[in-house]
């Protein structure tokens, strides 16, 4: 299944060179997002198997293939606005890259093996540049140039990291790079070479996982590209990169560096928090703002990884949660650049009187993205501050400082939109259908059930994951 | 029943006979002491003069404003007499009618959109907050020295432990400096001057006619009643034949009224700025008197 | 024979990262190539005709033919040759350069890994900190590209030093990635030439906050 | 919880989907239709009527219980938001024609959302759910807040309020999950069991500070007296009426399972309720605004209600009942008689405001001729709200009273000095609402309009008379008839608070019953004078003429008296605590024909600035000034990587993590 799945992915990547036709264009990726859509429902029901040696439908896979998905498809129907008066050229890049970066993530995703995780995870940086560079601009240039060149530093030195430890462990002569191989293997590593492979490893993913020291990039890369990529970028990729270290992390758990691990997770996150409540207050532009709430959700899954099982559990509410509302938030953005033409927050103003269904939605869309209930990520939080307990009650005033600033900036610099004198008219041109807010709504209906409630089947594969046996989580099993 | 009739009876002459003293005191032979009274009644009887401004406060708030100072009256003791309303407390609720009257001829004052009597709402409002710390930190004391819950209890001062007539003293001193804030007299206010911008009470009511004028009047003399009674109480001992309870309250009462008209005679009037000084004074010498009965119980 | 091989290397390292010339930057990689085909020859343990196949596409023909034309390209489309910028001085990237080469002796005696050797360890991390120096001490995102390229050898350098043995589908993998991803480097680059003139990364600070 | 937050998205929808017409009256349904439940599950509570068992396994299975005290407040809450909603109907009209259609229903939606979730914090114990349901409201009230976005400073105050309530939400999130400590899951129950085993002043700190945000205690106030100028009137009275009093609730509930330090904490609030409550009317008779003023006594009767519940703490604690009970009785009291006059004098404010176009007191005058029904509930409530009788705020005052003399009759030195301080502050309190509300009144409503009106101001819609005279009915029937609120509230109270001490009722009883007698007869006596004046007027019909104007014929409106001059000798006297002052040019000696002089004056909020605005400031500032991570420059990012490794190995080989 999954060979046909790269297969069909390629032929249709291919395909889309090669057809003239608008329609045909957006008619073969709409077929690929059903395949898309099929291989996750397929991955469910195929739990644990193994394909092409290298792939395993394993549960952490399941559960990202389903959020990808959703996501593809949404990001799918609002790209076809932005394509609509781009030429030909443009337009095949573009879906071609959007093929191409959707089969990258499902390598990335249910690779098993180090070492093919990381070939995948180069491959998405190089597919993602051709949908960060779709405005042709200089600031999209250079953001491309960025994000691809950096990524690239950062996933050398997480190879680097990689080669460390398979020669320290000994792997490297038998040559078994999976990760269950390197879990066994890394119980009787001498702790000093894991340390180094583990930082290594960190700090070249982080560029991915956008948190310090190497987040920079995907900030700049959210802030150019057409706003349904950064809702894909910003939530898709990023889980490849929460992925491709969590599975690092997790062969490393078990071993001796586990306590150190915890510190260093702590430490990033921390300072990711830290940044992302600095520039939270700084930026000028809607996008960014979104994009550094991306950098502190990802600071606060490394903190909640840091709490062994229970918070591998949080971290995976965390960061499917922060995916359904912060791509439903890009893609608003988009909606709302066609409106008020800018992101930018000194100019934008006005859009309840604009666009007052949209602005229901921005705000039900920040009230989300800041955990408030019903947000799914309140569920997160709150089990992340009670595992932090009166233990760690420092770690807890930090944190929740930080948060209170990041708080106060998301407020402070997206919600003036609302009000104030519209700097432009409306424009019929660029009218906003009902059917342009269908997306959002489904997203954040997605991000308040986790709050809800959370089917057995998914709650399952999250306590597969955490190793933790289901947790009391969601309000009705909260009594 | 005899609480309210003496505080009644009183209130008839009393402010008569504080005009009366004051005449003697400068020589002249005054009206008769109940000229007052006369008034009033001439005033009961008259129509009214309404400001074209004016609207349903200036028509009702002085009717409340009597009718709250009724009320008071009738749970104030007189001397060992019980009165009529008393119940744990009940000074509170004596406190809150007075400031309910207060209140209501603050917003009497405003009705006519006259900048003189906003003049004297203001300071009327002002010396009234003042002035009510004293009379609770009073209150206050002598809750702890007799051990009483009300008014009728706590005035009983001869049954506290330790007790001493200068008690009755400082009581009736405090209580003495209260009535005049709270009737507007020298050296607060001078109820004889004829500048409006120098007036509290008297300036509240320039607008005020007839029926509604006795009201106000009415009040004015029944003020004086409560608060002498309340010092009657506090310096006649209880257990008195009530014959001679009868007379002690009248004396007293008079003396009272005598002890304002010769302050009244022989004072001056503080300059408007004075005043806040002077009834944080009275404030004072209320604590004074609370730190006494502390020392006193062996409490400190 | 192979201790030639290394302090040939060595010197490449110290030569770019004086140089100031592109075109200086293209023959020493080129040579580098040559070089790590050399090293990766005599380190191997066993010999294979499909090993060696990919040690030679690895090498020879990447690194000494392909990415040298890609980067001749660059220069050739934009018509940009030289201008030296360095955020740096000379003198003080050499300086750097020493104190890099003490660190990586340090650390790789301290590393000590049994089943690595220990004076590729030494090679691999002195090429590492030389391309980071690079990336940070050029003012010209050409100077970057190399640098990015010189790191890429240090990871290739790590894995002949631990010599693991990957399935031919992986490494082929890892093949292509790199490849791919300097070619992408190169388009956008030549971009980059076109549209500001020259390979100014000042004229790339815009997007700050 | 879940079913709630069900109801809660499904009603928004549907009143975000209905039509225009149909929103308002959807709303009414949904809203009466939750009110007959809450109040039909309150009164079974309050009652001990058994529920059908379907219901009752239905509400335990979501997690309810549902006591007395929960009864008490789902009743305040209903009738305040059925009020405020009532009155809505008519103050929103003029708003909604500039307003997006869908803007309002939301409006409506998150009025139904607050009223939901503030019924469910008083019903959940469980602390996920009850912050769920904290959280719900905070952020329906923050929609409520912003409806008029497009007016200058109401989204940052809006967002000002959603900050500082997220920061009182993390306060009870710490003190819930401390005190969770040994226990299974994390909920109000196990209070009793942390607080047999730990020092109790910690955990009720925090619960305090959170709680005190909301509901206004000194330094967490800040928020009050921005979020409720910037709000419509309606929702400033929910708000004020009932939303805050939720802090109330919660402190309420942790104090009943306290069971050390209880000295250290009752005293503590007591001392910091009457700094709160002078504090609260201090500032508020300087303000001329008067939604602002509203705000800042909503803070003194915070500091009132909180005296009650410190007196209650403090007599449980020395197993003193009398002090205990009455002290509690009063807080929960004063809670419902703050709702009840709070609310009235918002919607009466709202209709002067919505009529004159300006919130300034200054510019108003006379309106009580325009309109009679507004004049008369906001001078009922003005007379409730300083604790005076005929009405309700005396009765929960006198509770007050009775707890602190019933204490400085029997206590030791220090409790003794300390009650009498407080006593004396509840004076103070007292004397100067009396002060500021004599003066609001009569700059409104009395004499002229100060300003020239385009058009003289109508009386308020029908809704909005009708959501008056709601309030009005148990302002009175409380004043008159106190035994039939106080009573059962004083059962409760030493029922909740003092299980194990016995107390006896008839030392309340009695009282009110001659609170009763004292009212009747005000009554009685003013209607016989009314009579007396109408035989006397029949006689002589009475004449009008012009105010007394000392001889000067041209008096006009403008010489009136204003607010600021009643209120000159008093600012004079505070300058020392409150900073206040007027700016002024003054005349030149050559100026023959002066021009035009302004003069302004100013009371600022010294404790918003400098404790809160100004350290937030700095921090933000701080924050900008050094964000240089951002540069632009890819070396940088580089050298971020190689820094990080750096740091991470000396701190691992300092052995620091």
């Amino acid at each position: 299944m999954l060979a046909g799945y790269f297969i069909t992915g390629i032929v249709f990547a291919g395909l889309i060179f090669i057809v003239r036709d608008r329609r045909v264009c957006l008619a073969i990726n709409l077929a690929f997002v059903i395949v898309q859509a099929s291989l996750a429902v397929y991955a469910f029901s195929a739990r644990g198997n193994t394909e092409l040696n290298y792939f395993t439908f394993d549960s952490l896979s399941v559960i990202f293939l389903m959020v990808m998905a959703i996501l593809s498809a949404a990001v799918f129907y609002h790209s076809i606005v932005y394509v609509r008066e781009d030429d030909d050229w443009k337009r095949k890049l573009f879906f071609f890259s959007f093929i191409m970066l959707n089969l990258s993530l499902t390598g990335v995703y249910t690779a098993n093996n180090i070492i093919v995780s990381w070939i995948f995870i180069e491959l998405t940086t190089l597919s993602a540049a051709g949908l960060i560079n779709h405005n042709r601009s200089m600031s999209s240039l250079e953001a491309t140039w960025k994000y691809v060149f950096i990524c690239s530093v950062g996933i050398a030195l997480a190879y680097i990291g990689i080669l460390f430890a398979s020669a320290a462990s000994g792997v490297g002569k038998t040559g078994d790079m999976s990760y269950d191989g390197l879990r066994t293997a890394f119980e009787n590593t001498d702790p000093i070479y894991l340390k180094i492979a583990f930082i290594l490893i960190l700090t070249g993913y982080s560029s991915k996982l956008e948190v310090f020291p190497l987040y920079t990039i995907g900030v700049d890369a959210n802030y150019v590209a057409p706003a349904p990529v950064s809702a894909f970028l910003s939530t898709a990729l990023v889980n490849g990169g929460f992925i491709v270290f969590f599975r690092v992390y997790e062969t490393m758990a078990a071993s001796a560096i586990a306590g150190w691990i915890n510190n260093v997770l702590v430490l990033t996150g921390m300072i990711s928090l830290l940044a992302a409540a600095i520039y939270m207050q700084k930026a000028s532009n809607l996008k960014r703002v979104f994009a550094y709430s991306t950098v502190e959700h990802m600071g606060l899954v490394l903190i909640a990884l840091s709490f062994g099982k229970p918070g591998i559990y949080i971290a995976l509410i965390q960061v499917t949660v922060h995916s359904f509302v912060k791509s439903g938030l890009f893609i608003h953005a988009g909606i709302l650049h066609r409106v008020l033409r800018s992101y930018k927050l000194s100019k934008a103003a006005g859009y309840m009187a604009l666009n007052p269904a949209g602005a229901l939605i921005l705000i039900i869309g920040v009230l989300l993205i800041t955990a408030i209930p019903p947000s799914g990520l309140f569920v997160s939080e709150f089990m992340l501050f009670r595992e932090m307990g009166s233990d760690h009650w420092l770690l807890f005033l930090a944190v929740a400082t930080l948060l209170t600033l990041i708080f106060y900036g998301i407020f402070n610099k997206s919600l003036h939109v609302i009000s104030g004198e519209p700097a432009v008219s409306y424009n019929r041109q660029h009218k906003v259908m009902r059917t342009d807010y269908i997306s959002q709504y489904i997203l954040f209906g997605l991000a308040v059930a986790a709050c809800l409630y959370i089917p057995e089947f998914i709650n399952g594969l999250f306590a597969d994951v955490s190793g933790t046996g289901p947790m009391s989580i969601s309000i009705l099993n909260m009594k | 029943m005899t609480a309210l009739g003496l505080i009644l009876l009183t209130s008839l002459f009393i402010a008569g006979f504080i005009v009366r003293i004051k005449s003697v005191a400068s020589g002249r032979k005054g009206p008769g002491v109940l000229q007052p009274v006369k008034n009033v009644w001439v005033l009961l009887r008259k129509g009214s003069v309404y400001s074209e401004v004016s609207g349903i406060i200036t028509r009702t708030a002085p009717i409340l404003v009597l009718s709250a100072l009724l009320v008071a009256s009738l749970m104030v003791p007189a001397a060992g007499f019980p009165p009529l309303i008393s119940f744990r407390g009940d000074f509170i609720m004596f406190a809150y009618l007075m400031a309910f009257s207060r209140f209501m001829m603050i917003i009497t004052a405003f009705d006519s959109g006259s900048s003189f009597e906003g003049m004297g709402a203001s300071r009327e409002a002002l010396y009234g907050m003042l002035i009510e710390p004293a009379l609770f930190v009073l209150i206050a004391g002598l809750t702890v020295f007799t051990g009483g819950t009300s008014l009728s209890t706590i005035f009983d001062l001869t049954h506290g432990e330790g007790y001493s007539y200068v008690f009755g003293l400082i009581v009736a001193y405090i209580i003495g400096n209260i009535t005049l804030v709270e009737n507007s007299r020298i050296p607060v206010d001078d109820p004889k001057t004829h500048l409006e911008l120098t007036m509290i009470h008297e300036v509240m009511v320039l607008d005020l006619s007839g029926f509604n004028l006795a009201m106000v009047q009415l009040t004015s003399m029944l003020k004086f009643a409560i608060f002498g009674s309340l010092i009657a109480s506090a310096v006649i001992p209880w257990d008195l034949a009530p014959g001679a309870r009868i007379s002690l309250f009248i004396a007293v009462q008079l003396l009272f009224a005598s002890a304002i008209g010769l302050t009244e005679s022989f004072r001056s009037r503080y300059k408007m700025n004075r005043n806040q000084q002077y009834i944080l004074t009275v404030s004072l010498i209320s604590v004074l008197f609370f730190v006494i009965i502390l020392f006193t119980k062996n409490i400190f | 024979m192979v201790i030639l091989l290394y302090i040939l290397f060595g010197i490449s390292l110290v030569y770019i990262a004086a140089t100031e010339k592109f075109s200086n930057y293209i023959r020493v990689y080129t040579l580098q190539g040559f070089l790590l085909f050399g090293m990766a020859l005599a380190e191997r343990e066993s010999f294979s005709y499909v090993n060696l196949a990919l040690i030679l596409a690895e090498t020879i023909i990447f690194k000494s033919v392909i990415v040298p034309w890609l980067l001749r390209r660059i220069l050739q489309g934009t018509g940009i040759r030289n201008v030296h910028k360095r955020s740096l001085a000379g003198n003080y990237t050499v300086m750097i350069m020493i104190l890099a080469l003490g660190i990586s002796l340090l650390l790789a005696r301290m590393l000590a890994i049994h089943t690595a050797d220990s004076t590729f360890l030494v090679i691999a991390f002195f090429t590492l900190f030389t391309g980071l120096v690079l990336i940070s001490a050029r003012k010209l995102i050409f100077g970057h590209l190399v640098g990015f390229l010189i790191i890429e050898n240090s990871v290739f350098l790590f894995s002949i030093a631990i010599g693991k043995e990957f399935p031919l589908l992986v490494n082929a993998g890892i093949l292509l990635d790199i490849f791919i991803a300097v070619l992408i480097m190169s388009i956008f680059m030549t971009r980059i030439g076109h549209r500001t003139g020259g390979f100014e990364a000042e004229s790339l600070t815009k997007l700050t906050d | 919880m879940f079913y709630l937050i069900v109801i809660l998205i499904i009603t928004g929808f549907l009143l975000l989907a209905a039509g225009k017409k149909y929103s308002l009256i959807l709303a009414a349904l949904f809203l009466s239709a939750g009110v007959t439940a809450c109040s039909w599950l309150a009164f079974s509570a309050l009652f001990n009527l058994s529920l059908p068992v379907e219901i009752n396994e239905f509400l335990t299975g979501a997690g309810i219980v549902c006591d007395r005290l929960s009864a008490v407040f789902i009743l305040i809450i209903s009738f305040t938001v059925v009020t405020g909603f009532v009155y809505s109907a008519g103050y929103l009209k003029p708003y909604t024609r500039s307003k997006p259609e869908l803007w309002t229903k939301l409006h409506y939606a998150a009025l139904l959302w607050l009223y939901l979730s503030m019924i469910a914090v008083v019903l959940f114990r469980n602390g996920f759910a009850f912050l769920v349901a904290w959280e719900i409201m905070t952020v329906s009230s923050f929609i409520l807040v912003i409806y008029e976005y497009d007016k200058k400073g109401t989204v940052q105050a809006g967002i000002n309020y959603l900050v500082q309530m997220h920061v009182g939400m993390l306060f009870l999130l710490f003190a819930f999950i401390i005190s969770s400590e040994g226990s299974e899951g994390v909920s109000f129950d196990n209070l009793q069991f942390y607080f047999s085993r730990n020092p109790n002043w910690l955990v009720f700190l925090l619960f305090f500070i959170g709680f005190g945000l909301k509901a206004g205690f000194i330094l967490l106030h800040t928020w009050l007296p921005e979020a409720h100028p910037a709000a419509p009137s309606h929702v400033s009275g929910i708000m004020s009426g009932v939303m805050i009093k939720l802090g109330i609730y919660g402190i309420l509930r942790v104090s009943i399972s306290l069971q050390d330090d209880m000295y250290v904490i009752g005293t503590s609030l007591m001392v910091l309720s009457a700094v709160t409550g002078l504090f609260g009317v201090m500032m508020a008779i300087l303000q001329h605004d008067i939604k602002r003023l509203l705000a800042y006594h909503s803070i003194e009767n915070i500091g009132i209600i909180g005296i009650g519940i410190g007196l209650g703490i403090f007599g449980t604690a020395s197993g003193n009942t009398l002090i205990s009970v009455t002290g509690y009785t009063g807080a929960i009291l004063h809670t419902l008689n703050h709702s009840l006059f709070k609310s009235l004098l918002f919607f009466s404010a709202g209709s002067v405001t919505s009529r004159l176009h300006t919130r300034n007191i200054e510019q108003m005058g006379g309106i009580m001729k325009y309109m009679p029904y507004t004049a008369i509930a906001f001078l009922i409530g003005s007379v409730a709200i300083a604790g005076l009788p005929p009405f309700n705020g005396f009765i929960s005052e006198y509770l007050l009273y009775f707890s602190l003399f019933s204490g400085i009759g029997e206590l030791d030195f220090y409790p003794l000095l300390m009650f009498s301080l407080v006593m004396v502050s509840l004076v103070l309190i007292g004397g100067l609402a009396v002060f500021c509300f004599a003066k609001v009144f009569s700059i409104i409503f009395l004499g002229q309009p100060r300003t020239e009106l385009s058009e003289p101001p109508a009386e308020a819609g029908r809704s909005m008379v009708i959501a008056k005279m709601l309030p009005v009915i148990p302002i009175v029937i409380i004043g008159i008839v106190p035994a039939l609120v106080v009573m059962p509230l004083a059962s409760l109270a030493s029922g909740i608070f003092n299980p194990a001490l016995p107390f006896d009722s008839a030392a309340l009883a009695a009282p009110m019953r001659y609170i009763s007698a004292g009212v009747i007869l005000m009554v009685s006596f003013g209607t016989a004078f009314v009579v007396m004046r109408m035989i006397n007027e029949r006689r002589r019909t009475p004449v009008t003429g012009p105010t007394w104007g000392c001889g000067y014929p041209a008096a006009n409106a403008r010489q009136q008296y204003t607010a600021t001059s009643f209120s000159q000798e008093y600012a004079t006297l505070v300058r020392p605590v409150i900073k206040n002052g007027a700016s002024h040019v003054s005349f030149r000696e050559d100026e023959i024909f002066p021009g035009k002089r302004d003069f302004h004056t100013s009371s600022a909020d010294v404790i918003r600035s400098k404790i809160i605005l100004r350290p937030a400031n700095f921090i933000v500032n701080l924050l900008r000034r050094y964000a240089v991570i951002q540069t632009g420059r890819l070396q940088h990012y580089v050298l971020y990587a190689l820094l990080f490794l750096v740091l991470v190995f000396l701190l691992t080989v300092l052995e620091l993590i």
